[in-house]
């Protein structure tokens, strides 16, 4: 195992890496923008380097930086936790070069990975079903509108490089796709750098479901179980919990076994997670894409497993066998985990930085919160606005709701404003309840 | 009366650094002052630093609250605030800080052998080399930026720097 | 007058550090200033009860946050409360509260067919029984404890009724 | 279930309850003395009156006020939480005269337990073993000469009202047991108005272990397994774990089972817990005496079996049966809690009360905090000093230890002193990491 390592990120996930550090003794390297210079986790760390001004790019996007921090503070690995620098292969590359372990999958898979045409290739071959489509990005209009007559209207148009929801767009008929295809390679062009399109079925009302998935470095893996985020908005997650209420036992199984198949055709190591389309008409998945790194939302698998997906991170990059077999996983109860983010929800989820007044976060049986937040912290605006996780682990679906709808109201968040009121919404809404929604959920049923 | 307004109005005497304000609407009147002294965020709330602050290099200090003001207390604030800025941020009266742009490990001589770029006493031009900061492999030469006299060298050789961290005291010409 | 009130007031005084404070609102009128100096804790402590000020029942009225201060100016504020204090706790000037010294439902009248004990106006005596509070099935008579006028009755008939709360106000002779 | 019940408590246990409440749909009311009447758990409840001033003898004792708020809110029931009126037989006979439940064991159990010499005699006669001693109070210093011959020396001298440590002295010899005597019965007569003495074989080198019994008000009954809480300080506990870390398979069934069979003979319904002497050098077990109401370290056995045990009080209370049986209970893993004290523990655990300036808990996977503070809450000088209790699971001892080392670490607690400072000292000290200690391990093993 490492004794040193360096935190590549900051807020929430730093300090929930450094938890897990400080609990196996290894010391931690964090690293801050003067943005995050009075955040109180970097107390907890056992040393702490300014690598930059506030702006991501200058920062925590900041190689140079980054790599030299690393190489004073002389770690071994850096975990680059979600977002940042986490799936950025070039990273990974000057990392093995430099000698310092990246806490993550190799720079092959991080590559095949992160250009979703050659992840899309691996599915096939690895026999998992993929949404049907272009198989590269089309040529011509031409060519997208013969693939969308081919798979049939409504087809989605989505950048190569895009993610998140950035980038898609619905065409219902040929003339739509028509002015649709040029609206999204201009978006494209300014967002990605790179105007390629694909084409795909548009799946009318499906549900996200993923897979957890660890790996070691001795062709070991195993799957931790589904999680389901099917409550997003703006394609961006709201609410995850495992296991997912419209699996039965088959599915479950098919679902998580293609997700190991692809990862091995893959030859990925350490965490990652498969994401599926899963239309509960058809009873049927399709691939989506790989996040090849540590996500938010892994604390729901946590908290059904037991175990910590850092540490298993940490023990695998670290050259460790796995210490579980597939049949060692016993996933039981349920749990689910709300993001809160500073935001106003109901003005269009508009980021809301800035100081805050009062912070009591739930507590109790079966409640988590994994937050740097504290009374008298300031959130900047030059970050994500994901302020805490408020986690709940119950003997079932049920339970849990009952436990989020009181942690949620037990939190006392004062000064900016919150996702918690729409989170409460959302929890007392009858098709949230009977688990009977699609990622749409929150667009069609709330204002926003 | 309604207190919650009576906060936000408190609140943002504080968030704008008034020292003074004063309103009166609705049958409500409401006056308030504050010390002139910097109290520093009252609840330790670290402002958003000011982006221009930051490319100075100066630490996150009195003047980050004012950045985000505006009106003419604010701007009153703000002016202050880069007054003191002026001076050298959390130096002595009249010196300048030369602050490590990256982040890396602080050399004071070309080479082993070599002498030192600067000694305390020694003139300085914008454009002259006062140490080297080795950042992955690379050695980057850091300029003084300033014309001066070197007063005080703030890092021991070969030592790690990081981001913002003051390297140099010049004295200005 | 409604301590609470007061005392967020004091409290917001000291959270943002103001060293003044008026406002009028709705026919109350507040006033007050503080020391030049920091005082201690920033964010909003709420400050031990004093016994003295419990045993009388008044409510963690504006003394309570003073007396987390120091220095002259907390002195000073101490004994402008206590002043309040000797006119009436948190009453308008020159009344008296009679507050309840149980938990239990208030009743005007013996029984329902009765008049009420006191009315508005009414004169009373310090044994003059000025209401009934029922609690486990028993009917507590209170007594106004002081002689002078019934200026207010602050709770309807048939109402519960916690420790502590006032019940009327008296103007002492 | 109920749908509104009274919780005649205050702090961490006040909020604690209420969670359950919350979750279960419960409406709470809370009553309160003027000295809390700021604290932000209140605002939580459904309503809240105040029922006297600081002195706990004219608030939280005083049952004439929480009775008439009781019938005022119109509530079915009342949580006595722990401590104050918690153990009352007195307070639940009037609650059942009011026709308002008391959620605990029935007035009978509950007279029969408060009561160790009548305890001692059930456990007997239920073939529970005792520690060898008068089987009453002894009538002379002559008769309790002839106990301490012919038990042994050394032998305890006992207040038959007493607990909780108070009321007990050592004797080694006929010399010192007259002169203790003497004393002892004095400080009986002041501390409990009752100067009734007993005595018992003391145990050198022994372990504190309890099991946690649930029983409903049908017959049926169940155990969670136990608790070891060992170290303790002045006889009050610091840290509780389960499962203990020196019992065997076969000495685990042997005390559950005793202390079922003991809660069985005494037709003990609700929570409630046995508490044992455990002799590790010979593995016997003592019956010391009952805990009739939910424990401090009731956490722990949450964290074990899954359960939440003020939902089953609550459950068991309103008349329903047990949901489970002895086989559903499934302990996994292993769990301990900390208690945090507003003490100075290098001053003789002085009670520190004040202002908190600044309050950060602990969180992370399988970190719980049980707790009321916040940022700016003043504790008041009037009530027990336990502020928060740490609590921390895993799947083994030594990464429970690894877990609380981290969170206490961790901890944010300003502007009062805790004891959090010889708990961060008690996980380092080997004897406590082998788990080789008994109940003296921190007057021996500590400056305090």
């Amino acid at each position: 195992m490492f004794s040193r390592i360096l935190i590549a990120n900051r807020g929430e996930i730093a300090l929930r890496i450094m938890r897990t550090c400080k609990r196996l003794g290894i010391e931690t390297v964090a690293v801050y923008s003067q943005a995050d210079r009075d955040a109180l986790y970097l107390g907890m760390a056992d040393h702490t380097i300014c690598i930059g001004p506030p702006h991501p790019a200058k920062s925590y996007l900041y190689i140079k930086n980054i790599i030299a921090a690393a190489e004073i503070a002389d770690v071994e690995a850096i975990h680059p936790g979600y977002g940042f620098l986490s799936e950025d292969a070039h990273f990974a590359d000057i990392c093995r070069s430099c000698k310092i372990t990246f806490v993550g999958p190799s720079v092959e898979a991080m590559e095949l990975m992160g250009n979703k045409v050659r992840a899309r290739k691996v599915a096939m071959s690895a026999g998992v079903p993929v949404v049907p489509g272009s198989e590269a990005p089309v040529a011509s209009d031409a060519e997208a509108r013969d693939w969308a007559r081919k798979i049939g209207y409504p087809v989605l148009i989505k950048a190569a490089m895009g993610g998140g929801g950035r980038g898609m767009r619905i065409a219902h008929n040929d003339a739509s796709l028509a002015s649709n295809l040029n609206a999204a390679r201009a978006e494209a062009h300014a967002a990605f750098g790179d105007g390629s399109l694909y084409i795909e079925k548009y799946i009318e009302s499906p549900r996200h479901v993923e897979v957890q998935i660890l790996a070691d470095e001795h062709g070991s893996i195993i799957h931790l179980g589904e999680r389901d985020c099917t409550v997003q908005r703006r394609h961006q997650k709201m609410i995850e919990e495992s296991p997912s209420p419209v699996l039965d036992r088959h599915a479950r199984a098919d679902i998580a076994a293609a997700a190991v198949r692809l990862m091995k055709a893959a030859k990925y190591t350490n965490a990652g997670t498969v994401e599926f389309l899963y239309d509960p008409a058809a009873k049927k998945f399709y691939f989506i894409e790989v996040n090849a790194r540590l996500q938010v939302e892994h604390p729901v698998t946590e908290m059904v497993t037991g175990l910590d997906l850092v540490e298993e991170q940490l023990r695998i990059a670290s050259g460790e066998r796995l210490r579980w077999r597939q049949k060692d996983i016993l996933n039981s109860g349920w749990a689910m985990e709300c993001r809160v983010n500073a935001e106003d929800p109901y003005a269009g989820f508009k980021p809301c930085p800035g100081p805050v007044t009062r912070y009591v976060p739930p507590s109790g049986p079966g409640v988590r919160v994994d937050s740097h937040l504290y009374s008298g912290y300031a959130v900047p605006p030059y970050y994500d606005s994901l302020v805490a996780k408020v986690i709940v682990h119950g003997r079932d679906r049920s339970e849990c709701i009952q436990k989020m709808r009181g942690a949620l109201e037990e939190f006392i968040l004062e000064g900016v404003k919150t996702t918690i009121p729409i989170l409460k919404e959302v929890f007392e809404h009858v098709r949230f309840v009977r688990g009977n929604y699609d990622t749409r959920f929150i667009e069609n049923e709330f204002k926003t | 009366m309604d207190l919650e307004k009576i906060q936000k109005l408190i609140e943002m005497m504080r968030q704008f650094d008034l020292t003074e304000l004063a309103v009166r609407d609705e049958g409500m009147e409401f006056k308030a002052r504050r010390g002139e002294r910097s109290f520093g965020p009252v609840m330790a709330v670290p402002a958003p630093i000011a982006p221009a602050a930051v490319q100075q290099g100066a630490p996150s200090g009195a003047n980050s609250a004012a950045s985000t003001g505006n009106g003419a207390s604010a701007v009153e604030a703000k002016a202050e605030a880069e007054d003191k800025k002026a001076d050298g941020g959390g130096t002595p009266p009249g010196l300048r800080q030369i602050t490590s742009p990256i982040v890396g490990t602080f050399y004071r001589k070309p080479s082993p052998d070599s002498p030192p770029y600067v000694e305390v006493g020694d003139e300085v031009e914008p454009d002259t080399v006062v140490c080297i900061i080795e950042a992955m492999k690379v050695m980057n030469e850091i300029k003084a930026e300033v014309a001066g006299t070197v007063r005080k060298i703030l890092v021991e050789d070969a030592s790690p720097v990081e981001y913002g961290q003051p390297l140099f005291l010049i004295e200005p010409q």
